[in-house]
């Protein structure tokens, strides 16, 4: 298990689980979010090759109103 | 000229309302729907954050934006970093399906006004990574032409900080901007407070408006939104009308030839 | 609200528009007619003059603007003294019919500014013999308390002098009016140059606006007309919708809760 | 014959003739005009009983634009 | 031209300040009598009450009035119609042996502003009484030359209402009074809230202001006292000296024959 | 306070006079002398350029300039980029044998303002060169923050463009820049045209003004000069003592209590 | 004895007795003040041979500051 | 000889000429003005073994009034 910060908050990981099995996991769907990890973005197409290292900084982020 | 056929294009793209309009602060989703139906706004602003997995799921603003099916223009408010507005914009590309982007860099969190070194880095990385860039800047020529040199196609200069409703604090810059780069697309974006505001915007030549605040704060923003969209039009045709110049001093309207009790002795 | 509902009477008569137009320095007398029609106003200022008989026959603007079928408004334009204003105010009523009078006692040639004192006596005058008055006066609120004492049911302040098109030169004092005579109809009358002029009134709570140069000698008169319709319903809107407060400081319109890329450490 | 000043103008008129009757001489139609002699008004209902006198200030007016 | 020889005369006296000042609202006799001598002033504004016995005695702030030694100007503060007016400038005249008296006659107590009518009306009576009037007025350039025809030898419009600090609402009512009334001592009466306005005003040829919150109310009354004294000279050296007119556009200072770096290829 | 004690500094250096004067555009060097020294100014701004050698030997205004034995600022006048500036800074620091250098990067040459981005980085390379950098720069906070970042320990932003004698275009801004920046001298460059303006950059709480064209071009330069030596001692006393609020509605000074003629029936 | 109103308060005072006489009974300098009755001014001159009416309004004023 | 830009003006001159000669030549008085080759400053202490070398760009400039 590793540690990372998903939206700020602190999460044990599974290191070997894929971010699309970990949205999964968190209840998000992958359809409905967008991802970045330490500020760099993450394209859909990759949530199932993509894997967590330990301190990873991870934003999932959905539509909201806007000025 | 008929309010139908007078057009304008932002990107490529024609629109006949010249009002952007955001989807925030307002009493009610409900309320938003309306007041953007009323307004005639064919473009909503909107923008991503992060939210708990159900709110995420959308039992949310987003939905009857949704349902409004407008042209999306996604920002970046908040953004306090070059790094930060172009991983954001490309968030929104994937979420919004668009590559417009409504490019906020804010430089300082007290007048929140656009950092404008950063903004031109960023538009310049943006429009590189194939963005269709709506920046918000400040009312100052020479950063205005660097971002058209980088790319942008359109430019947002304030008319006051988000929020205050002050209207056009200094419309001789706005003015200069104008007239020195008379062919792109300018849009008054942030501090419009009521209609008379927008109306002198387009009256100094400026193409279109975006305002959140004045309809979502008035306190009725469905009327309010219909006064902005009469104002469009108002400041619209009083441009291409070409308005009278202001004197200095009074003349008369009514004929003086012929007027009465007047006897020569 | 919806327009068709949003009326406003003066003396006892209801209006839809909140535009009175005046008849005057119009191109051609075609481009009157087409403007007042694209102006959807509803009440049209003429006058009388000296003619030669054959002109007195009737060649002339008057005609076109008989053809409109609008309300008339005659006035007392040029008039130097009380028995002036007095003597054409009753030659109107007989020639056009109505007891309706725009009291114009001019009291300065260079400002072409009303005389506070002789208006306030004509005003008396002519509502002893019957006259609904419309007074031209200055924006000053003891002037206008006497001209309502009168007997005046409508006051016309003026926004700045006749024909200068600088709009509302004293905020201010027109705002006190507003706030001291709530229950009168108020119309800004002169100096209005631009539809932004004419939002701005409405915004303050003015009623309606009599105007003439600013579309009559507008490039496109007609298109300025157009302007200034959708000026004043957008005016009205925003009177009627509550506009926001001016705010001294920024406030984001984006909410700020869930923005991303912030990590506590 | 008497001197009047009809809009300004010096006129020599035949002081018995009646204002409905000057009016005519002078191509004026009585429907189409306003009078005033020395800025008092004078109605239509009483141009045929109204008789000029020597020095009078006529004011003959008709429709026109205003502002 | 030197100050010193620089005297403006009212009523025939000469003086060399331009101050007007009054003696109201101070923290305490003794501020107020160090700022009105830090103003430079000459003139100090005094008034009539009712008074119990012992404080018409004199301990009171007129005895610190006294020591002073300035040139009164009694004022009819308060009063609401032209026989008040009459009968206090004749209690003053008597008390203060002065013929000179500031006529005010409020016509409304919201905004305080002086009522055109009664003013016209009492200060012709009092010039025929023989007194020299000093008519606190609004900035209508008819009733200006109303009061003048009247007798008046000065001329007091207001800047804004009393009280307010707003300034001069409306210049370009105050520059056509001074341009259509060149001759006669014009002195902006009312509304001054800093330095900044007063300067306002003699730069567009006002002769002088009268003030008394701005000084009174200030937080270090003697120091805005001074600022005040600095003001009026530099006001009224600006406007002998003729600024430089307003330009639309941008022309530099430094010489642009001979910049080096160019070079023709 | 005093002034004699109300001392600024610049750079470590302490001054009296809160004027800087430019020593161009007079109607002869003799007129430049005088009204130097009527302006108290105790900083002149010069500059270079190419002349012939005759010249450059010295019959010119130069020579004027070094009798009159102020503190001199050299500026960049005319300068287009980076490089350009730094350049002509250190020709100015051997010529003129002093470190302060005015940094002035043209944007724009229709408005004639800094390019706020090239200033930012010419200020940088200036400091850590040595230099004591007096950037000129738009009322832009953000930049300004960038520029006192950058080791600038004065900031100049415009009040409007160079020459056009239009003051200040937009006090908010200038003084959200004083709110955000309490610490760092700020002076107004360019656009002063009236001494009015002046007063108004001080009560803001600005520390200085720099001009030249209104001045030079005044119809009287001595007589201008001594006006705006008073006027920057207004500003700064109006500053220091703390003007009254601006109020909404008026408030009497003379005392109602007592006001005579009242009696309760 | 009758009643008059003194700056708007109810006094009884002696018919008989002059103004100038009643101002010092009320405390007053006659040097010091100026005075009104029903809203006409009377001079200081006169103090000594004015008396006052049933019903008479009488102001007496001093200096005080102004603006 | 070769071909150099003094304040844009060509010029042809000695190569082997120092600059505080060729200053000199001109008719400038070192003391008096400031220098730029190519804009780049070249301080006074060198002018002495400041040689210019073809197409140069000098310019040459002394103080003035400025704004």
């Amino acid at each position: 298990m590793i540690e990372v910060r998903v939206n700020s908050e602190l999460k044990q990981v599974d290191a070997g689980k894929s971010l699309a099995a970990l949205l999964a996991d968190w209840g998000f769907d992958s359809g409905k979010v967008a991802v970045a990890i330490n500020e760099d973005f993450v394209p859909r197409s990759i949530y199932a090759s993509t894997l967590l290292k330990a301190a990873d900084r991870v934003d999932i982020v959905s539509p909201v109103q806007g000025g | 000229m008929s309010h139908a056929t007078d057009m304008w294009t932002l990107y490529g793209a024609p629109f006949t309302s010249r009002l952007l309009i955001g989807s925030a602060l307002y009493p009610s989703p409900a309320i938003m729907s309306e007041a953007i139906l009323a307004s005639g706004s064919e473009i909503i602003t909107v923008s991503l954050r992060r939210q708990a997995p159900e709110e995420a799921g959308g039992q949310s603003v987003w939905t009857h934006i949704q349902k409004l099916n407008k042209t999306l223009l996604p920002n970046t408010a908040g953004c306090h970093s070059v790094k930060e507005a172009v991983t954001l914009a490309q968030m929104s590309r994937e979420m919004f399906e668009t590559d417009w982007i409504k490019l906020e860099v804010i430089g300082d969190d007290y007048n929140l006004q656009p950092d404008p070194i950063a903004t031109v880095e960023a538009a310049d990385k943006l429009v590189k990574l194939g963005f269709k860039v709506f920046p918000y800047c400040t009312d100052d020529l020479v950063i205005c032409q660097r971002l058209r040199d980088a790319g942008c196609e359109v430019l947002m200069p304030w008319g006051s900080p988000i929020g205050t409703g002050r209207g056009l604090m200094n419309p001789y810059n706005l003015q200069t901007i104008r007239e020195r780069l008379p062919d792109i697309p300018l849009i008054v974006d942030a501090g419009i407070g009521k209609p008379s505001h927008a109306v002198m915007a387009l009256e100094l030549g400026y193409d279109g408006i975006l305002l959140n605040t004045a309809v979502a704060q008035a306190s009725e923003p469905v009327v309010m939104a219909k006064a902005f969209r009469h104002a469009l039009l108002a400041g619209r045709s009083a441009y291409l009308a070409g308005a009278m110049p202001e004197r200095q001093t009074a003349s008369p309207s009514t004929p003086t030839l012929g007027m009465p009790f007047w006897h020569q002795s």
